[in-house]
């Protein structure tokens, strides 16, 4: 029998994406491999054991070879991979910490991820999401886990105008939908 | 109508364009710029409605929100009810009518758009007149991040209203020149149209923005009509001026009388004349410049009526000079007319005495009693007020952290006064934040102002009529008097709340803006005490009304609250199915074929389940992944029974207790290696479930060595249902070896499908052979499909919820949340086999010892046969005693407990029920009455497992 | 309802509603508390007992507290039948209040709707609508289209977020004028002679053994043969001074009203799923009371935020709201228990009586708790509607759970 | 809508966290020991002072970390918010 071939659950929600200006752009994500790493200690070990630095300042995260490392709490980091299967990705992260008192688990299908980007990116967030995300203060590196509308996000700046809004994929419906509301007054051009 | 009272120019309005509009059936004319009060007076109509309680003529009475008297009811574009005259922007195509204080809601609902912005600033200024201009250039050239709201169609706020120089230049053209420096600073938002209605903790005050309510129907459908702005500020500057009081006097309430301030604003503003034989009563020299101002236009004014012995020397001379005659010491104790003014009864006042009094012509009469600073913001944000002799007003008496007043808001009335305290205000909270002041923060010139005489504080001008002050309106949207106040102080009332509450002053639209400090006055007066003693009534968000739907913003329709739904969602609503709201989750209830009732679905269903195969989608089970050495301890505190021993590659089922012993999730427990653990919750428990195991691990146990991650979206979960579903699993999943010997129940195997990984469990939540196969939802469409395909030989059924909750209510297994409430223990679910013995402690094990818990006629989950084996008793019915004569007795009738789940059971071949009846076990075999529609059903009392009582089936 | 004319149905206060005495050094019974409860204590106090050597103690204003705060909503319709015997003990009560205390305290019989959202609400309602029958208060299961007939604004179409799927509906419920309620009762218990003491504070209490001797005050000491907690939401700030451990916590809950509109909404709607209750008070505003901030606050405020929710789920079940204008919120302080039932009765010292834990359930209880707790002051024995709702119960567990048994709150 | 600091994310609104009620209440060493009436107190009472009061509050939407913290039950001000592991602030 044929491969199983996945399905994204926004699939329905591409063309109305692709419909919108460049000041506004919502883009779904590619599925990529995410695990759940807790460890107290993150010393020196981490990196030897893990190959990447897992970042101790709050509300950060970091580039790596192959993904991000998103600092979630003071002993937990969403780590992503592009290159790994996410049972992969979990088995390698598990037996590193492991030793270290650390555990892993999958999460890749956790959360979906939305790129938000354009000149009118920032004030879609503003539309439901109550943390400052002026470049003042939230610039590339940053993070925060908190709710975009009524949905609790993990929301990472990339760059300026250049936003990853990653959700629960249970949620993920619903946020497209208040997105594409959010938008609306710089999607329409026309006055009726 | 001709706008016979528009001066022949000035003003803030673009007379080239026309507007037309209708008001109390009539058509008007007025242009961008005015009001529908601007325009109403333009055309010389003064009375806007009749009061709420007498029927008393009203008009306009102040230029913005303030104004009691002139409510109107918006008819068209869109009905809205009480709507200041004073406020509403004109626009072509209004209709509107006046209001006698009771509003009309539309009855079709509001399609226009709502929204709400957060917003981030050092600096937020509400207010952009004088001091708020000033205050905002001070921030904005330091570079701050800066919101300048105001709630005007335009800025200047007092300048608007007046003839003030700045630099010997016009005012207006300084205010022109801030807007477009601050337009300038990328970093500066500056917000017109826009009312800061409620300041609240650190630096949080929220704003409405009227984007599109003064283009009518001319307004962009796909713009907000209005925007809630959610500012957090470091440093909030309150620039809000004050309000205008007025002095009361009998029959103070007719159209015509209005506010010093109002007058100059309808003159320079709207380039209006509110009339054009005017008599002026003041306590304090900023009346002078309405007179003067409304003479130099053309308005004939007989008298500035000073309540003070002497008027100030400078003002009597400029009087001269233009010919008005000053009368000091007088008063206005009263007036005539009907639909308008047409006398003020003018007397002698020294002393406190008021003398006989003599009749002046006049269509407007003109009344000052002081200002009152616009504290609002400043008491919502708790700051207390103090009352100041001299100014008869209440003033900030604190600094606040993080919220200062600034300019006539804080009782500093001239213009140079307003402009230093701005730019010192703004400076105070850039250095409070470390912000360099600008460079060239220059402030402008004012023309050199005479310092004002002294005011004097007059409340009101006591009563010589008869009419003891029953006409003396202190609250006129309220039609609250004098003799109000009199009447409740004699009822033995000091509390000015009480007072409040028994006159209703201050209850209306505007608050008591205006009829406040008044009543805060003369209830001192009255009860003879320092007006600093009665206080003031709190003053309470919002400052001006706010429309529920722009409080509502976008969490409207399908964005009220998320909907989650599983990977297969779409395949769901493909099939037809009917769903059920389970907490935020759709799930699908049953899949109706053509022509079938939810009945018929669901007997077709079950019979799939219990005689062929069945599949749902079990997706929203809350899962949660428990990792560390410690892992199997921290479950066998959590659970009531033991965890620490199930073996890897097996599955037990568990209960967990709040500390009260009561129930509050279920669940089975996998355990995928020594230390790993995979929970599975509720759907409704999920979140709650994780959060208890944090909160325990974290607050109690940080010494345990593990860690709880939810990973309920990572697994699509699908029971796979049915004597046949051994044999759909071992077409899907060959390499497994699906027999009883090598796959026994309640233990779970990991294989794979093209390399996807893929976790199956003999877990059976309906007493039939079952499998739940677990995989990636990435893939959960393609397994989904697969499993159908292999199952179509032996008419594999989709079924939902319902079917799901019949077929476990066949095996007597409870649903938490609806066989529990919250007061039922494991004991009471007949479960004492899930509660360990042996384990020394666990979360609830202590309650269990209570005496309520040992009283044997606690509530038991028992099942339930009605006699007829017809009647499908509804869920919730009570159930009492068997009553032999067929009639309840009168009330209050005993209850043995409640129907908490109640089927048409296709293997039954009869309805059945489970319940929670007192001393349910002991019952077994009994008969008992449930009432249903006024008869009394007899049931009999059964144990709870009605099929397969020995569990032969669920081996196949 | 009959149609009113706009505001002028209101009627006039009394011209004399209460002395304003100094306290005496001593009195036979001395309540703590000048609200609703208290008020009403003492009034059957008199009444019913002849005791009026009493003196109510206010710390601020007579029903300055959540009397004068509350949204005013009356209903019996509770679950569990000790807490439908207290509440249609004082519903019955209501009906006959205007007479008893002479006064217009406006009771408006317009029912009550609670809606159901979920399959669970339903068979939640079905069994408390059940209960409600054979405990002899009127009850009724309505479907959708029975609840248009009722309440035409209520949004029963079925493409809402949480469709309405029917609701239970108590016609006796009603709403009543809050501080014509308190000053009806202030206004009989002062023409008995008892003593209503304003700004008057209880700092201490004078304790001899087992025996509470008497208060200390703001206003000087005061010596009480028998001591009544009425504070609601203060009561924890008197129990400390006494060492008594009273398990409550105090809240927020705030409230708000709008503008006054024509008659549009004849009854009351509540709805638990979404958290709206909302009725159209006399002079036409709506009246809505929002949910009950999670922190423990006696500020007297909330958070806005609940407030903007509220008025999204307001707007969702009757769209016709969305230009009527929120025009005040405030906050009161809700002493909340364990059980969401209250706590009455004796208390270690055999002279003191603790009434508290009302919650949101106050107001509609004022007249049955008033004449329970005289009754049970006078005769010095739990009256049989509140021996249930003992302090002891939380020891032996025999709770009164409206929290678990997901009955509606308000 | 007041600004709680986390001590790990910093000043959040306070819908992003849960409020934990009393802090510094143990869980018993041993149930089993306890008399109804010691055991009811560790369920049902808590500590509910006018004003200075030390909190149990979890930034739930955020890093899931739960913390004290010294509140004002009053004014809703907070004095000082301090890790599980910190030692107990001093209340009066």
């Amino acid at each position: 029998m044929a491969e199983l071939l996945p399905t994204h659950p926004l699939e329905a929600w591409s063309t109305a994406f692709e419909r919108l200006p460049d000041t506004v752009r919502v883009v779904v994500e590619p599925f990529v491999a995410m695990v759940d790493v807790r460890l107290g200690d993150v010393g020196s070990q981490a990196r030897s054991r893990l190959g990447v630095d897992l970042p101790t300042v709050p509300n950060t995260w970091v580039s790596t070879d192959a993904g991000r490392v998103v600092w979630l709490g003071p002993d937990e980091w969403l780590l992503t991979s592009t290159t790994e299967a996410p049972e992969e990705l979990e088995a390698r992260v598990r037996t590193a910490v492991l030793p270290m008192g650390g555990s892993a688990a999958d999460v890749s299908a956790q959360r979906i991820g939305l790129r938000l980007t354009g000149a009118h990116a920032r004030d879609v967030l503003a539309k439901g999401c109550s943390i400052d995300v002026h470049p003042r203060a939230f610039c590339r590196g940053s993070s925060v886990q908190t709710t975009l509308g009524l949905a609790g996000v993990v929301l990472l700046a990339l760059a300026g105008d250049d936003y990853l809004v990653l959700v629960r994929s249970s949620f993920a419906a619903y946020l497209a939908d208040w997105l594409l509301d959010a938008v609306l007054e710089f999607s329409t051009t026309h006055h009726s | 109508m001709t706008s016979a009272f528009r001066t022949p120019d000035g003003g803030r309005i673009d007379r080239a364009t026309t507007l037309e509009f209708a008001f109390d059936g009539q058509t008007f004319t007025g242009h961008p710029g005015d009001t529908l009060a601007s325009a109403l007076l333009a055309s010389g109509r003064h009375q806007i409605a009749t009061s709420i309680k007498l029927g008393r003529p009203r008009g306009v009475t102040a230029a913005w929100a303030e104004d009691p008297g002139g409510l109107v009811q918006i008819e068209e574009p869109f009905p809205e009810p009480m709507l200041p005259a004073t406020t509403v922007e004109l626009y072509d195509g209004l209709v509107a009518h006046g209001l006698p204080g009771q509003g009309r809601l539309a009855e079709v609902s509001d399609s226009a758009l709502y929204d709400a912005v957060h917003h981030h600033v050092d600096v937020l200024v509400v207010g952009a007149g004088p001091t708020g201009l000033a205050a905002a250039l001070s921030a904005a050239r330091a570079g701050a991040r800066v919101a300048l709201v105001d709630e005007q169609s335009e800025a200047g706020g007092s300048f608007l209203s007046g003839t003030d120089l700045l630099d010997d230049a016009p005012a207006l053209d300084w205010v022109a020149a801030a807007v477009a420096e601050l337009a300038g600073h990328p970093e500066v938002l500056h917000l017109q149209r826009t009312t800061a209605f409620g300041s609240y903790d650190d630096g949080f005050v929220l704003a409405l923005e009227r984007r599109t309510d003064h283009l009518g129907a001319a307004a962009p459908k796909h713009l907000p009509r209005q925007r809630v702005w959610r500012f957090r500020a470091r440093s909030v500057v309150v620039a809000t001026g004050a309000h205008e009081r007025p002095v009361v006097f009998a029959d103070n309430d007719r159209p015509g009388i209005m506010l010093a301030g109002a007058a100059r604003t309808f003159l320079h503003r709207y380039g209006v004349l509110p009339g054009r034989e005017a008599v002026v009563f003041t306590t304090n020299d900023s009346a002078y410049d309405a007179a003067l101002d409304l003479h130099r236009a053309g308005v004939r004014v007989h008298a500035v009526v000073d309540a003070r012995p002497e008027a100030s020397a400078c003002r009597r001379e400029e009087c001269r000079r233009a010919g008005i005659p000053v009368l000091p010491g007088s008063v206005v104790t009263g007036t005539r007319g009907v639909e308008r003014v047409t006398h003020a009864l003018v007397a002698q006042f020294a002393d406190g005495e008021v003398g006989s009094s003599s009749a002046l012509a006049c269509d407007l009469l003109l009344v000052s009693g002081g200002w009152n600073p616009a504290v609002h913001l400043f008491s919502q944000a708790r700051g207390r007020l103090r009352y100041h002799e001299d100014l008869g007003a209440f003033l900030p008496n604190e600094e606040l952290d993080g919220l200062a007043v600034a300019g006539s808001a804080a009782g500093v009335f001239d213009l140079a006064g307003c402009l230093a305290d701005g730019q010192r205000v703004a400076r105070a909270a850039l250095a409070g934040q470390a912000i360099e002041p600008g460079a060239k923060d220059r402030l402008p010139v004012a023309a050199k102002a005479v310092a004002p005489a002294a005011p004097l504080v007059l409340w009101r001008v006591s009563d010589t009529s008869s009419a003891e002050g029953s006409t003396q309106f202190v609250d006129l949207q309220r039609d609250a008097t004098v003799a109000d106040i009199a009447r409740a102080v004699g009822a033995g009332l000091r509390s000015i709340e009480h007072i409040k509450r028994y006159t209703t002053i201050g209850t209306a639209h505007d608050q008591g803006k205006t009829s406040g400090v008044l009543t805060s006055g003369i209830t001192a007066e009255l009860l003879g005490i320092p007006v600093q003693d009665t206080g003031t009534t709190t003053f309470r968000p919002p400052y001006t009304p706010v429309a529920f739907a722009a409080l509502a913003g976008r969490d409207r329709g399908r964005l009220f609250d998320p909907e989650r739904v599983t990977a297969l969602h779409e395949w769901h609503v493909a099939a037809g199915a009917v769903f059920e709201d389970v907490g935020q989750w759709k799930r699908p209830r049953f899949y109706p074929q053509p022509g079938e009732d939810m009945e018929a679905a669901v007997l077709r269903e079950c019979a799939a389940a219990r005689t062929g195969v069945g599949i749902l989608d079990g997706s929203t089970l809350g899962k949660i992944d428990v990792q560390g050495p410690d892992a199997p301890v921290l479950l066998d505190r959590l659970y009531t029974n033991l965890m620490s021993s199930l073996k890897v590659g097996s599955v037990r089922y568990g209960v967990m207790c709040g500390v009260d012993g009561m129930v509050i999730d279920d669940g089975t427990v996998l355990r995928l290696a020594e230390d790993r653990f995979l929970v599975l919750t509720t759907t409704g428990g999920a979140a709650k479930i994780l959060d208890w195991m944090e909160e325990w691990v974290q607050t109690e146990w940080p010494d345990l060595r593990v860690h709880c991650t939810s990973v309920t979206e990572q697994w699509v979960t699908f029971p796979v249902v049915g004597p046949r579903s051994r044999d759909v699993i071992g077409t899907v999943f060959p390499e497994v070896d699906v027999s009883n010997a090598a796959f026994p129940f309640m233990t779970w195997r990991d294989t794979a499908l093209h390399g996807v990984p893929v976790r199956l469990a003999r877990i059976s939540f309906s007493g039939e052979l079952a499998f739940e196969v677990y995989v990636n939802p990435w893939y959960a469409v393609a397994v989904w499909q697969r499993l159908l395909e292999a199952g179509h030989p032996y008419g594999i059924t989709p079924y939902g919820t319902e079917t799901m909750h019949v077929l476990r209510a066949e095996k007597g297994y409870p649903i938490i949340g609806q066989d529990t409430d919250g007061t039922v223990t494991p004991q009471d679910l007949g479960m004492e086999w899930a509660v360990s013995k042996k384990k020394p402690d666990f979360v609830g094990k202590r309650s269990f010892a209570r005496a309520a818990n040992l009283d044997p006629l606690r509530k038991h989950l028992v099942g339930l046969l009605p006699v007829d084996r017809q009647t499908v008793l509804p869920e919730g019915s009570q159930i009492v005693e068997f009553l032999p004569d067929g009639e309840l007795p009168p009330p209050p009738v005993p209850m043995l407990g409640h129907v908490t789940s109640s089927y048409r059971s296709a293997e039954l071949g009869r309805p059945f029920a489970l319940a929670l009846v007192k001393g349910g076990r002991s019952r077994i075999g009994d008969t008992v009455h449930v009432p249903v529609n006024g008869t009394l059903v007899p049931v009999e009392v059964t144990g709870s497992v009605l099929v397969d009582p020995e569990g032969a089936r669920r081996d196949g | 309802m009959s149609p009113r004319t706009p505001g002028a149905d209101l009627p006039e206060h009394p011209d004399f509603l209460w002395r304003d005495p100094d306290p005496k050094r001593s009195y036979d019974v001395v309540i703590v508390g000048g609200g609703g409860h208290g008020l009403a204590t003492a009034h059957y106090l008199a009444k019913n007992h002849g005791i009026t050597n009493v003196a109510v103690l206010e710390k601020g204003w007579l029903a300055g507290g959540n009397m004068a705060r509350n949204t005013t909503l009356i209903r019996s319709n509770y679950l569990w039948d000790e807490s439908a015997a207290i509440y249609e003990h004082a519903l019955k009560l209501w009906e006959g209040l205007e007479e008893d205390l002479g006064y217009p305290i406006l009771f408006s019989q317009r029912g009550v709707l609670n809606l159901a959202h979920t399959l669970q609400d339903v068979r939640d309602s079905v069994r408390r609508v059940e209960a409600n029958k054979l405990n002899g208060i009127d009850a009724e299961w309505l479907e959708p289209d029975e609840i248009r007939e009722i309440c035409p604004i209520v949004n029963t179409s079925a493409d809402i977020r949480y469709p309405v799927l029917g609701a239970t509906y108590q016609p006796r419920a009603g709403i009543a004028k809050h501080d014509y309620v308190a000053w009806g009762f202030a206004r009989r218990a002062d023409e008995a002679g008892i003593d209503l003491i304003q700004d008057c504070e209880v700092t201490g209490f004078t304790t001899a053994g087992n025996r509470v001797t008497g208060v200390q005050t703001t206003r000087g000491d005061i010596a009480a043969g028998r001591i009544a907690l009425c504070a609601a939401g203060h009561t924890s700030v008197l129990t400390d001074m006494l060492g008594i451990r009273v398990p409550v916590q105090s809240h927020p809950l705030q409230a708000l009203v709008s503008e006054l509109l024509e008659p549009v909404h004849p009854t009351i709607v509540m709805s638990n799923a979404v958290h709206v209750y909302v009725s159209q008070a006399h002079k036409g505003e709506l009246v809505m009371g929002a949910g009950v901030d999670s922190y423990n606050g006696y500020g007297q405020r909330g958070a806005f935020h609940i407030i903007e929710r509220q008025m999204a789920a307001a707007v969702e079940l009757f769209p016709v709201f969305a230009r009527a204008h929120l025009l005040r919120s405030w906050g009161g302080i809700v002493d909340v228990s364990p059980d969401a039932s209250p706590i009455v009765g004796r208390t270690p010292y055999e002279n003191l009586y603790l009434n508290c834990g009302w919650g949101t359930g106050g107001f509609k209880a004022t007249p049955g708790i008033g004449w329970c707790l005289a009754d049970t002051i006078a005769n010095d024995e739990p009256h049989p509607h509140v021996a249930p709702f003992s302090l002891d119960r939380f020891a032996t567990g025999t709770l009164v759970d409206e929290h678990g048994a997901a009955a509606v709150a308000h | 809508m007041q600004l709680i600091q986390c001590p790990w994310c910093g000043p959040r609104e306070e819908v992003e966290f849960h409020y934990g009620g009393q802090a510094h209440v143990a869980y018993p060493d041993n149930p089993a020991e306890l008399s109804d009436q010691e055991w009811a107190h560790f369920v049902f009472f808590r500590d509910n002072p006018k004003g200075r009061f030390a909190e149990r509050w979890c930034h739930s939407v955020g890093c899931r970390r739960w913390f004290n913290a010294i509140r004002d039950t009053v004014t809703y001000r907070f004095e000082c918010v301090y890790r599980l592991d910190d030692p107990k602030a001093v209340t009066s």
